[in-house]
């Protein structure tokens, strides 16, 4: 069922500096093997903020994993995935060595989870965590402090309070900025952020999306946004990829994916998020549930909820194809969907 | 279905709820100010929906108003009937308790844990039918909870019902929590954040779901949510109303074409602003409009008027006296603020000045809030 | 308000004072009340000797430290003052007070349940740390299946077999008292060799059942926190394999630890009796045997009384170190 | 598992629209016989399959299905023991004696199999007792809260402190029990307190979950929702805990019967191994298997007991129960995403 991605040429103007190639991740279960990424491709260029959208489900989460080689066990991760740094020549990543590998994260690329409640050690002060990453990589830890705290300021918290309390002190979006401090303590080029203000309150979660604008620019960041919260990432993101099922199905510049997106799912997506402008007779849930990993339906796996299914859709599962400037699809049908799923953004009132 | 003004279903005035939070063996206790003051009135077949950030007492709101959270101070009446002296059976009680009991129920955020793990749905569903219906036997309950299962879209009823919880999705397992509600034909249901834990796209199935039955068994809906979208697209498609709440009080209420997209109340506009729409336009300025990002901590909140340390409106006037929630000439909209009173002596005093706009925990220590 | 880690431990020092006081109590109604009891075996002794009331009533003053002719919450106020001053009454079989025949064995009790407790402790969480570290490899299932076995065995029997096979049977070790008999007591190396030649057994006998209970506790908490979304971020952020053992994996892992940890104290100091009897090691458990063979109530309850002391103590040493390893301080155990 | 959901508009089946949705009635009945087969499906054929399906389980069913049947069967088989037989004669000497005689030369095996039926009656005594009050003190302070709660915790804090044999041996040398009914309970005098610890912070967990929230807000008496919402789910902390005071209960008497300090009235193991022990069993390698015998029947006693203890976690777990039952597909697709 799963096709090979045919090679789409972006013609990027800003030279990429993540690429992902063809990669899966698959778990045997006792139910059969559950292929949670499917020969996915994405592009990431450096200095921009891509957002990946996809409903819980859709194994968004594993591909921020599978960006730093960091799949949970059991799961096997295959494909190829190359990282080039600003100087240098290009790093395969699933081929490093231990060392290596354990050098590329954090130093190149580093995660920040949804899970900020659980994601600090709650016997060890916040500043240990800060002292143990810095020593770990061979970093001098004065000037690494130095460091930690004008980011900790940064991100409007008090250094010293902040670095001196334990973890239980520290309310949720105020350990959710550290962690993301935490996350740029080595000077990494790439941030990938997985949910990580979905915990969080409404005023919290966008002054922290302001604040990231911000701190790509001071720290020179590549920025790569997962969510399933589609007008969150229709502010803070130049380019959108949208997932469905373990597969990209649509990417492009976001004012192209928000006004004339292709993929019938995308276009039912944006109409099934509840927001503030859109009038109320356009919304519509999408009928159905999203599929489970271990029997994916045959051809493009979104057929058996779409409405411009037919037994081509259900036969073959549709390669990405450039259908604009920067903009690619995988649909069979993907010319009707405008006029098959209307969509209205409707005016800001 | 507009809302008729008769008698309301429920009716609170001047509801206070504080919590002992305790610290330690020998600590000594701090009281937490969940609700402070309120007054509301829930109608027939009326939808209210409760906005508010975390900490701001929305949920210990709504069980107070379904009789499962006992008010420290004020009362809280259903049909004219206090419920808690309905229960405790004291002063003359024309409508007892159980009756009471029953016409409330509620809704919780999380499926996960929302129906009992060791069960079959089934099990789960004919408890309350046992206490309330004795006089159904075992085939008659079976059957009217599977012509329910049906009813909200769970076909064959029969398979879902013989599943356990962990066997269901999220959305499935939330729409049997409806039917378990709607078994008892409540005439308010509590929907504690009953949709945000859903997937995107169920959202809105969710929503359009319990209206639909709404017209069915009459009942009225207090809707909680954090998220203004969702209160918006309830709201409106069901022509209720909308009330914004900050530590503890009630600052907006009205229609939500006042109180979302002409908003009076700062906080109101703070919500709005953080509300992210699916296209910015650019001349919203990205910096907060309001002094200070994390909440106050609700064992000790600000005098006067809750939000003047964080509005940036905010006068010396401000911290004194509160503001009372008053109606405002444009329409069904109560708000509490001076600046909703044009001949109030808050236009000429002098605007709070402190330090310069800092965003996050650097000024006020922000401990983790009580639950909201 | 105290600071977080002393709140703790003053709530155990309060317990404390109360857990003493009930098992005080105990044995005043125990001695006074239930037939058979000390006060009939005083009065039945007493009258052979046609002694007079009288001295009976301060006989039993020295014995008990109450005088049963004054009325009831006298008696009972004078018992529990005594108890406080350490005054345990004075022992029938042995004619001296109490607490000075006791007061000598404590020690030795405490010496071996409390190394007992502690090399169980630390040995059983080593292994189950290192078992979760490679969770399902063969080591861990065959240890694992030993561990429970060896649950199985309870210390007596344990004591038994060592005592036959490498005590009796062949001398590696002496079979029984609690140093040699040709050492003096001091702190010189000899007397300490030899003390722990003859504690070697004892202690063994209880500590090895009890490393399996540890091992198998600490695996299951040590997997659990595995799984916790901090271990997964100190991964990510490549720090070292041990830093991760130690301060991430094993310090979390103990900490539900704690609550069995307050158990296995009681349970060591209460299996003393059975231990110093099978190895005649002369501790207050072994006092405490003795007392019953006698019908010596006093040194009977006495024994009771400090056995429930050192219980006691260990517990709050159990929480001392507690609140300095958990900052949130109410922490788990509560 | 999509499910192709009918939609929620208006052509679903009529029954809605005629009569209201509060009076529907039953069409076909359910036969009795399909109830109870149901009943018996959920509550006793799963559970064996998932015992049977862990060697833990299979092992501590066994163990125990010997001594329950050796305490109960056996007694009629095996001819009670007289001092016929040879003096001390060592094990598997020969067939009439497998395990060998004692000093009188009553038969080792005749005396382990008339202990057991005492011992049975004192370890189910004491568990029972143990474990219902453990239930009942947790459940009540986990549930009912507040000082009910805070009282109960400081009696059982104390009693958790107070070492249990010393007390035991306090008490059993003043009242000098012999009924094994009694003597059950008196060896677990305080060993609730642990378990009762343990239950109350799994109510308190239980107590939070919104499901019981909803059972109170439809009024549903408290007893309800004690018996059906949070007791079953208690279910695998409840029978650990039962089954860990069995195992205390067989540790505790063995040892007091062979320091002597309970009376010879009844055969027990621990008398058996007080008699070896006062007859030089310790250092004549030639009376060993009198010790031998009694104290292997502890352990394989007290093995059974913890084998059965882990395997009980997977029998009341639902998910793990799901697993084990092929008709349902646990849905893992969030797990993984």
């Amino acid at each position: 069922m799963t096709v090979s991605e045919t090679q789409f040429e972006h013609e990027p103007e800003q030279e990429i500096i993540l690429e992902v190639e063809n990669v899966s991740v698959e778990f045997d279960m006792e139910r059969g093997t559950s292929r949670v990424l499917d020969t996915v491709s994405l592009d990431v260029r450096r200095g921009e903020t891509i957002g990946v959208v996809g409903e819980s489900g859709s194994g968004k989460s594993m591909f921020a994993s599978a960006m730093l080689d960091a799949v949970v066990d059991p799961g096997i991760l295959s494909g190829d995935l190359t990282y080039y740094p600003n100087e240098g020549e290009p790093v395969d990543v699933l081929n490093l060595s231990d060392e290596e590998l354990r050098r590329l994260r954090w130093e190149e690329i580093s995660l920040v989870f949804q899970g900020a409640m659980s994601s600090f050690n709650p016997v060890i002060k916040v500043e240990d965590h800060f002292v143990e990453t810095l020593e770990d990589h061979g970093y001098d830890v004065d000037e690494g402090l130095e460091r930690a705290h004008q980011l900790l300021a940064d991100l409007y918290l008090d250094p010293n309070r902040v670095l001196d309390s334990y973890p239980h002190e520290l309310s949720g979006g105020m350990k959710q900025r550290a962690l993301i401090a935490l996350g740029l303590l080595l000077e990494p080029n790439v941030l990938v952020m997985d949910e990580p203000t979905a915990a969080l309150d409404l005023l919290m979660q966008r002054s922290i999306i302001s604040l990231l604008e911000d701190i790509k620019e001071k720290y020179d960041l590549t920025l790569v946004f997962i969510t399933h919260d589609l007008p969150l990432v229709g502010e803070l993101c130049d380019r959108l990829a949208v997932m469905y099922s373990f597969q990209f199905v649509e990417s492009g510049p976001t004012a192209e994916i928000i006004d004339h997106a292709k993929h019938p799912y995308t276009r039912a997506l944006l109409n099934a998020t509840p927001n503030m402008q859109m009038p109320l007779e356009t919304m519509r849930p999408i009928e159905g549930a999203s599929p489970d990993p271990v029997n994916v339906p045959p051809g493009c796996s979104y057929h058996p909820r779409c409405e411009l299914a037919d037994d081509l859709c259900e036969a073959q599962d549709p390669a990405r194809e450039l259908i604009g400037d920067d903009h690619d699809v995988a649909c069979h049908h993907w010319e009707e969907s405008a006029d098959a799923i209307p969509f209205d953004r409707g005016e800001s009132r | 279905m507009s809302r008729s003004n008769g008698e309301p279903v429920i009716s609170i005035e001047d509801l206070e709820v504080h919590f002992e939070k305790k610290d330690g063996f020998l600590g000594k206790s701090q009281t937490v100010y969940a609700v402070d003051g309120l007054d509301l009135d829930i109608y027939e077949n009326d939808v209210l929906v409760l906005v508010g950030e975390s900490g701001c007492g929305k949920t210990t709101l709504g069980k107070t108003a379904i009789g499962l959270q006992e008010p420290t101070g004020g009362s809280v009446k259903y049909r004219g009937q206090d419920i808690w002296d309905a229960k405790e059976g004291n002063g003359d009680v024309d409508i007892p308790y159980d009756e009471i009991r029953r016409s409330l129920q509620i809704i919780h955020q999380d499926p996960g844990s929302a129906l009992n793990p060791n069960r079959t749905v089934m099990a789960n569903l004919s408890e309350p039918l046992k206490k309330w219906e004795p006089d159904l036997d075992l085939n008659d309950r079976r059957e009217r909870i599977i012509s329910l299962l049906e009813r909200v879209g769970m076909t064959p009823p029969q398979d879902y019902a013989s599943r356990y919880a962990h066997q269901l999705s999220g959305g499935e397992k939330q729409r049997v929590v409806l039917v378990r509600a709607l078994l008892m034909n409540p005439d308010l249901i509590l929907a504690d954040e009953a949709v945000s834990a859903l997937d995107v796209s169920l959202r809105i199935e969710m929503m359009d779901l319990m209206l639909e039955l709404q017209d069915l068994i009459d009942t009225s809906y207090l809707f909680i949510s954090h998220d203004l979208s969702n209160a918006r697209y309830i709201s409106e498609k069901a022509d209720g109303r909308v009330g914004i709440m900050y530590l503890g009080e009630l600052v907006e209420v009205g229609s939500p074409e006042r109180v979302l997209f002409d908003t009076k109340h700062p906080y109101s506009k703070v919500l709005r602003w953080a509300t992210p729409d699916l296209k910015s336009d650019p001349d919203v300025s990205s910096v907060p409009p309001v002094r200070r990002i994390d909440i106050p901590d609700a064992v000790n909140p600000p005098s006067g008027c809750r939000f003047h340390t964080r509005c940036p409106e905010a006068r010396e006037v401000c911290a004194q006296e509160p503001p009372r929630l008053l109606e405002t000439d444009d329409g069904d909209r109560r708000v509490a603020c001076f600046r909703a009173e044009p001949d109030h002596e808050y236009w000429d005093s002098d605007p709070i000045e402190d330090e310069s706009l800092e965003v996050g925990g650097a000024g006020d220590d922000d401990q983790a809030t009580a639950d909201d | 308000m105290l600071p977080m880690g002393m709140n703790r431990v003053a709530k155990r020092l309060i317990q404390s004072a109360f857990t003493l006081y009930a098992v005080a109590t105990i044995s005043f109604v125990l001695i006074h009340q239930l037939p058979g009891g000390p006060l009939a075996y005083l009065r039945a002794q007493m009258s052979q000797t046609g002694q007079n009331p009288e001295s009976i009533n301060n006989l039993a003053n020295v014995y008990l430290s109450f005088r049963p002719d004054e009325p009831l919450y006298l008696q009972y106020i004078d018992y529990i003052g005594g108890v406080l001053q350490g005054d345990l009454g004075t022992s029938f079989s042995v004619g001296e007070p109490v607490s000075r025949v006791l007061g000598e064995a404590i020690p030795w009790t405490v010496f071996i349940m409390g190394t007992n407790l502690v090399i169980a402790f630390f040995v059983g969480v080593t292994l189950g740390g290192f078992l979760a570290y490679n969770e399902g490899s063969r080591f861990d299932i065959s240890v694992s299946v030993g561990s429970t076995f060896l649950q199985s065995i309870p210390y007596y029997v344990l004591a038994i077999i060592m005592l036959m096979y490498l005590a009796f049977y062949n001398p590696f070790f002496p079979t029984g008292g609690r140093y040699g008999a040709n050492v003096e007591p001091g702190f010189s190396i000899a007397f300490l060799g030899s003390a722990i030649h003859h504690g070697a057994l004892p202690i063994l006998s209880h500590a090895i059942p009890t490393i399996g209970g540890w091992a198998i506790g600490m695996r299951s908490n040590a997997i659990q926190v595995r799984g916790e979304d901090y271990l997964r971020v100190a991964r990510l952020r490549g720090l070292r394999q041990s830093r991760i053992a130690t301060r991430y994996v094993t310090r979390n892992a103990i900490l539900p630890l704690y609550t069995s940890v307050m158990i296995a104290i009681g349970a060591a100091m209460g299996g003393s009796v059975i231990t110093e009897t099978i190895f005649s090691y002369p501790g207050v458990g072994y006092y405490m045997f003795e007392a019953i063979q006698r019908q010596d109530f006093p040194l009977m309850m006495g024994g009771f009384i400090l056995i429930t002391f050192g219980v006691v103590g260990g517990l709050t040493i159990a929480d001392l170190t507690y609140s300095r390893l958990d900052p949130r301080a109410g922490g788990v155990g509560e | 598992m999509s499910h192709d959901s009918g939609g929620t508009t208006a052509e679903t089946t009529e029954v809605a629209q005629d009569e209201s949705l509060f009076e529907t009635r039953s069409v076909e009945k359910m036969t009795r016989g399909e109830y109870y087969r149901e009943l018996f499906d959920t509550w006793i054929a799963a559970p064996l399959r998932i015992l049977r399906s862990d060697y833990r389980g299979i092992f501590g069913f066994a163990l125990i299905g010997i001594f329950i049947l050796m305490g109960t069967i056996g007694v009629w088989i095996v001819p009670s023991p007289e001092a016929t037989g040879p003096i001390l004669q060592p094990a598997f000497k020969s067939m009439e004696h497998p395990l060998g005689t004692d000093s009188v030369g009553k038969d080792m095996v005749s005396l382990i199999v008339h202990s057991t039926p005492a011992m049975l009656k004192m370890v189910s005594a004491g568990a029972i007792f143990a474990t219902s009050l453990a239930t009942i003190i947790g459940v009540s302070a986990g549930y009912l809260g507040g000082t009910v709660d805070r009282a109960m915790m400081t009696i059982v804090d104390v009693a958790m402190t107070i070492p249990g044999l010393p007390l035991i041996i306090v008490l059993a040398a003043v009242i000098d029990p012999t009924s094994p009914y009694l003597i059950g309970i008196l060896v677990t005098i305080n060993a609730w307190a642990g378990s009762s610890r343990t239950i109350r912070s799994q109510v308190l967990t239980l107590r939070n979950q919104s499901y019981v929230e909803a059972s109170r807000a439809m009024g549903l008496s408290t007893f309800t929702i004690m018996s059906k919402d949070v007791l079953p789910n208690m279910m695998p902390y409840i029978m650990m805990g039962f089954v860990g005071t069995a195992r205390r209960v067989i540790f505790a008497s063995a040892g007091l019967y062979f320091i002597g300090v309970l009376p010879f009235s009844t055969l027990n193991w621990g008398v058996m191994m007080n008699l070896a022990r006062s007859n030089g069993a310790l250092y004549s390698p030639i009376a060993a298997h009198w010790l031998w015998a009694p104290m292997m029947a502890i352990v394989l006693m007290s093995l059974g007991l913890i084998l059965l203890a882990q395997s009980f976690d997977r029998v009341f777990n639902p998910r793990l129960r799901a697993k084990h039952q092929k008709s349902s597909d646990a849905d893992d697709s969030e797990v993984l995403s």
